[in-house]
């Protein structure tokens, strides 16, 4: 019973034509050396090249660096609150990783809980993502220990596979199913592209070497939280940025700002990081002034925290912590070196 | 660049307490006649003028920034000015390497009796950042 | 010297340094978790000294952590980050007798962006790099194949003019000849340099636009040690702490003329920057404009005043009315 | 992490977005002290005025417009819905701002979040209310609620503490509760002056000097991160288990509602979960960074 479909490479630009109707769609793309999810500009496919993944998740697609929540006027009669007609208009994203797919899952869960959050919902229920399997993840990448293959995802509307001059295609959920029904270029796959695309997967799946142990983290995590000699011997090097954060697919820390120009006002939200110090900053007190503890925020949160609160690690091994960090901070060897309680 | 009919530049001055402060005082006491177009920020010393009070004030949409102070060696606190000077050189030709006009970044000594040298200097200034035009560094629409 | 050698050399002097108690602390370089990478190692430890390694890829200015690190430290630095330890101990945030300075002759480090552009490779794509005297040896797919130096070398290291650190108490090492490039170290200020005013504004407000506001340029600055930055002050608000390209560029304005006369030109800033935004080509002119303005070059002199806070009654100042 | 049902507040939503404040008037200031002010003000809207309710304990996040939001416990008592209220000390930015506005000026007001206090555990109990400084507007909003429902509750203990005289809030307050024959109430200073005639002393040695019994008793604790720190201790030695001391936290909060993230201590957000704990449930905390 064959039920997957394929498409030639070369037909991704008809296909993302034809889709370009019904959506705007995003697709990676370099600008200035940097892989970013950019708007299709209607013809460059070249990422089936070169790409491997996004320097930035695609969360800031839904969640973006800065964002307008809402604005404000004052006149005769006081303040009005103009709310911001939302962005109706469907997005699709083409070639989202399984962990970043994963990734906005988790997300979904933070900005679910207790209250909707009415500005990534919206967001998140109008896009439509195109997973594209990996087949040559980054030595940093560590996606395999957080149960995420870098070739498969359930977390996407399609899941593609690189199966030579063609993808295979495999439809997850109804509207993926749609979506190919109205596309012209798509064939049915034959069991050769199947064995093909389970070859590939496990390739890649076998080049992801690099492993956390996560059998128990949460219990070991808690062991050593009070350990404060270990955590200032991790943290030692870093350096306090915003990299690790920002650019994590799983964080979504935020700010919020006004901005005042000649009476008309504007509510922000904004990107924020646990490694600034004035993130906890108090009039008369800092609970995360030491870099120890900051670092040691982050690390539990990820894979402490989050498990307490919603059962699953903050954390898809994308590895962009590791590879974009300044002085190399390590998150794997932190974890793979937690002390046991003796 | 496009100007409007009429437009007018507006300059942020920065004035030493102890010397142009007073001239500008005095310019206004004697009834000498300078442009409207100087908004006026009273400081201890020239030396008190980060870069960042110039940058903030292009951003705010100032067309222009006068940073004005004693004459070198009549600093109230000796060095002030010294120090503004290097300051606000380096501001003004990094910031012409970024893109701002350098006119928009201008500095005087006036001291306390010179009402007349500050009413020149105001006049010169605002008819050089006439020539200029708008800051629109900041806005979106440059 | 070889690499080999001066490590052998290094791991002796360090855990000396630390075994007789002459330091608290032992700043270097150790293996990264990365290919061709290395990272800070901040150790009290002996045993962690043999960890200590010299190579290419030693791109971190360590002298960032002195004025946090508590003690003594014995630090390896190479010439850019010896002179960035001046600069400190001119504005006295730390103090010589503090610090042991371990020198590396520094001909110049492997700038991995550019061999990733060379060879339309990512870093974790190649097999080896390495260096002798002025090529360097990239093997990728089993195949190796030769550059000059001056390609792959960092633009910073290529404006370099003197392989040796500045002050240093032992020296690991003969330094040999530097290989620079003059022109191509400064290849990308000049094409700013040359395109009208309103062009380059435009230029940077478009690097702008893309940064994401992590302090990592900041971060890495040895130079900037504020223990509160401007950018978190709310009264006054100077800027929005909010990635738009107006506070960006004015963040990064305001951190360049506050590090005048600071900056050594180590290339950190640029190099961290996970948004490539090209921030070299505004600190590396801030120092030839401080060169030019009043002939001085950062981290030169430990005990001439720093920059900002000096004068002399003589300069020209022919901009003042 | 405790569940929250919210949804009684979610009527309370502006065009049902979280993050949408209501316009309020300020109506009233009081002076407390040099540096803190109590803001009475009310919905411009009539009909929340007339539904808007809350629980003594929660909070809500109070918008300057140009300066941002804080969250700000709301001092009044839901028993008197007149009007609202919050106090506020001036520290920083945003609260510069609010102290820069009289009556007649508009601010913006979101909320009731977190949790308020455990009513009904509190039913029948012997009250120990155990404030420092600016920490009596969250647990003023409980004494009133307690205090017009007197029948509910048995003996009520007040003790109260400032660095000086100056720095006592709500003096009109205190001199009620301190005429009020159903409440023990004891003022302490850390250091008098010379028209001064109470008590002098740290409120931790006044709370184990005045030895409110623990039997049926609930303390309810709030002041400055130290005072908090020293206090418990005191209670315990009173006999007070961890389960009888109820506090409430605060952080800096940005969201209100769990999500910005600043207010975390390990896995518990005090905006999502509290501000109100039991010491129990403190000391059950991953993180002691409370």
């Amino acid at each position: 019973m064959l039920k997957n479909k394929k498409i030639s490479k070369r037909a991704i630009g008809t296909l993302l034509n034809e889709w370009s109707q019904e959506f705007t769609i995003f697709v990676p793309l370099r600008e200035r050396g940097v892989a970013v999810l950019s708007k299709w500009d209607g013809k460059d496919t070249s990422f089936t090249g070169w790409y491997r993944n996004t320097a930035q998740p695609a969360k800031a697609n839904f969640f973006p660096p800065v964002e307008k929540m809402f604005s404000f006027q004052k006149d005769k009669e006081g303040y009005h609150i103009e709310p911001l007609s939302s962005d109706e208009h469907k997005q699709l994203i083409f070639g989202i990783r399984p962990c970043d797919a994963r990734a906005l899952t988790i997300l979904d869960m933070t900005f679910k809980d207790l209250y909707e959050d009415p500005y990534y919902l919206p967001k998140r229920n109008n896009m439509v993502l195109i997973g594209l399997g990996c087949t040559n993840p980054y030595d940093s990448c560590f996606c395999t220990s957080l149960g995420i293959n870098p070739g498969e995802s359930t977390d996407v509307d399609l899941m593609l596979t690189d199966i030579g001059d063609q993808f295979l295609i495999e439809e997850i959920t109804e509207v993926g199913k749609e979506l190919i029904a109205k596309a012209s270029q798509v064939e049915e796959a034959t069991e050769a592209d199947e064995a093909e695309a389970r070859e590939v997967k496990k390739a890649s799946y076998n080049k992801v070497t690099r492993k956390i142990d996560t059998e128990g983290i949460k219990e070991k995590l808690l062991s050593c939280f009070e350990d404060q000699d270990f955590w200032e011997k991790v943290s030692a090097k870093c350096i306090s940025c915003g990299i690790c954060t920002f650019l994590c697919p799983t964080c979504y820390c935020f700010d919020i700002n006004d901005e005042l120009v000649r009476k008309q006002g504007t509510r922000f939200r904004s990107w924020d990081s646990c490694a600034f110090p004035v993130y906890t900053k108090m009039p008369m007190e800092n609970p995360r002034l030491e870099k120890w503890r900051r670092v040691r925020q982050k690390v539990c949160h990820k894979f402490e925290f989050y498990p307490m609160d919603f059962d699953i690690i903050a954390c898809v091994g994308c590895g962009r912590c590791i590879r974009q960090c300044p002085v190399n901070w390590d998150i794997t060897q932190t974890l793979n070196s937690l002390p046991t309680r003796v | 660049m496009k100007q409007e009919e009429g437009w007018e530049p507006k300059l942020l001055g920065f004035l030493c307490r102890w010397c142009s402060y007073a001239g500008a005082d005095l310019a206004g006491i004697s009834r000498k006649k300078y442009p409207a177009n100087i908004k006026i920020i009273k400081v201890p010393c020239s030396g008190r003028v980060d870069p960042l009070f110039i940058i903030k004030a292009l951003r705010l949409g100032f067309d222009g920034v006068l940073v004005s102070g004693c004459y070198p060696g009549d600093c109230h606190y000796q060095t002030g000015n010294y120090r503004a000077q290097r300051r606000i050189a380096i501001t003004k030709k990094f910031l012409e390497y970024i893109g701002v006009e350098p006119q928009r970044i201008q500095a005087s000594w006036v001291s306390a009796s010179e009402g007349g040298k500050f009413t020149e200097v105001v006049s010169e200034v605002t008819k050089e950042l006439k020539e200029v035009g708008p800051n629109q560094s900041f806005t979106d629409g440059r | 010297m070889e690499d080999r050698e001066r490590e052998q050399k290094l791991h002796h002097e360090a855990k000396t340094l630390l075994e007789q108690g002459q330091v608290d602390y032992i700043i270097g370089y150790e293996t990264g978790s990365l290919k061709f990478t290395t990272t800070p190692l901040i150790t009290k430890d002996e045993d962690d000294t043999d960890r200590l390694v010299v190579n290419p890829f030693i791109v971190n200015n360590l002298s960032v952590y002195l004025p946090e690190v508590r003690g003594k430290a014995g630090i390896v630095a190479k010439r850019c980050d010896s002179r960035s330890i001046v600069s400190l101990i001119q504005d006295n945030k730390i103090a010589r007798e503090d610090i042991v300075i371990m020198g590396i002759p520094c001909p110049g480090l492997i700038d991995l962006k550019k061999v990733e552009l060379l060879l339309g490779k990512d870093r974790d794509e190649l097999d080896n790099i390495t260096r002798e005297g002025d090529k360097v040896m990239i093997t990728v797919d089993g195949r190796e194949r030769d550059f000059p130096t001056t390609e792959v070398l960092f633009d910073n290291c290529l404006g370099c003019e003197f392989p040796a650190p500045q002050e240093y108490d032992v020296l690991l090492g003969e330094p040999s000849l530097s290989i620079t490039d003059k022109v191509a170290s400064r290849a990308r200020i000049k094409e700013l340099e040359a395109v009208s005013q309103g062009k380059r504004w435009n230029f940077w407000r478009e690097e702008f636009s893309r940064c994401i506001r992590c302090y990592a340029c900041r971060n890495v600055c040895p130079a900037c040690f504020c223990q509160r930055c401007f950018v978190e002050e709310t009264e006054p608000l100077w800027l929005m702490p909010m990635p738009r390209w107006q506070d960006n560029l004015m963040f990064q304005l305001a951190r360049n003329i506050h590090v005048a006369g600071r900056c050594t030109d180590c290339g950190e800033c640029e190099r961290v920057c996970p948004m490539n935004i090209p921030l070299r080509s505004l600190t590396r002119k801030m120092y030839e404009l401080v060169d030019e303005l009043f002939q001085y070059q950062a981290g030169m002199d430990k005990s001439a005043p720093p920059l900002l806070t000096a004068y002399e009654p003589t300069e020209a100042e022919d901009f003042i009315r | 992490m405790t569940v929250t049902d919210i949804s009684q507040r979610e009527r309370f939503l502006a065009n049902g977005n979280v993050y949408l404040p209501h316009i309020v008037k300020i109506e009233k200031v009081v002076d407390e002290t040099c540096d803190t002010r109590t803001f009475h003000f009310n919905f411009k809207d009539e009909k929340l005025r007339k539904e808007f309710t809350f629980q003594s304990g929660q909070f809500a996040l109070c918008s300057i417009f140009g300066a941002g939001e804080a969250p700000f416990a709301i001092s009044s008592s839901p028993t008197r819905r007149g009007h609202l209220e919050c106090t506020v000390r001036q520290v920083g930015k945003l609260t510069n701002a609010l102290h820069r506005l009289g009556i007649g000026a508009e601010i913006g007001f979101r909320g009731p979040y977190g949790n308020g206090f455990p009513m009904g555990f509190l039913q029948g109990k012997n009250l120990a209310f155990v404030a420092g400084g600016i920490g009596l507007s969250p647990l003023r909003s409980l004494i009133w609620n307690v205090l017009d429902n007197r029948d509910n509750y048995e003996k009520i203990d007040i003790i109260y503490g400032a660095r000086s005289p100056a720095d006592l809030c709500f003096k009109y307050d205190l001199d009620t509760w301190s005429k009020d024959k159903g409440i023990n109430m004891v003022t302490t200073v850390d250091k008098g002056d010379e028209s001064w005639t109470g008590r002098v002393g740290f409120v931790p040695q006044v709370l184990e000097q005045a030895a409110s019994s623990p039997s049926n008793a609930v303390a309810i604790v709030c002041g400055p991160p130290i005072m908090m720190r020293l206090t418990f201790p005191v209670l315990e030695k009173l006999g007070f288990t961890p389960e009888q001391m109820i506090t409430t936290l605060e952080k800096r909060m940005k969201c209100g509602i769990g999500k910005c993230g600043r207010c975390n201590i390990g896995n518990i957000y005090v905006c999502r979960d509290g501000p109100v704990f039991t010491y129990a449930q403190i000391k059950s905390f991953v993180s002691s960074e409370y």
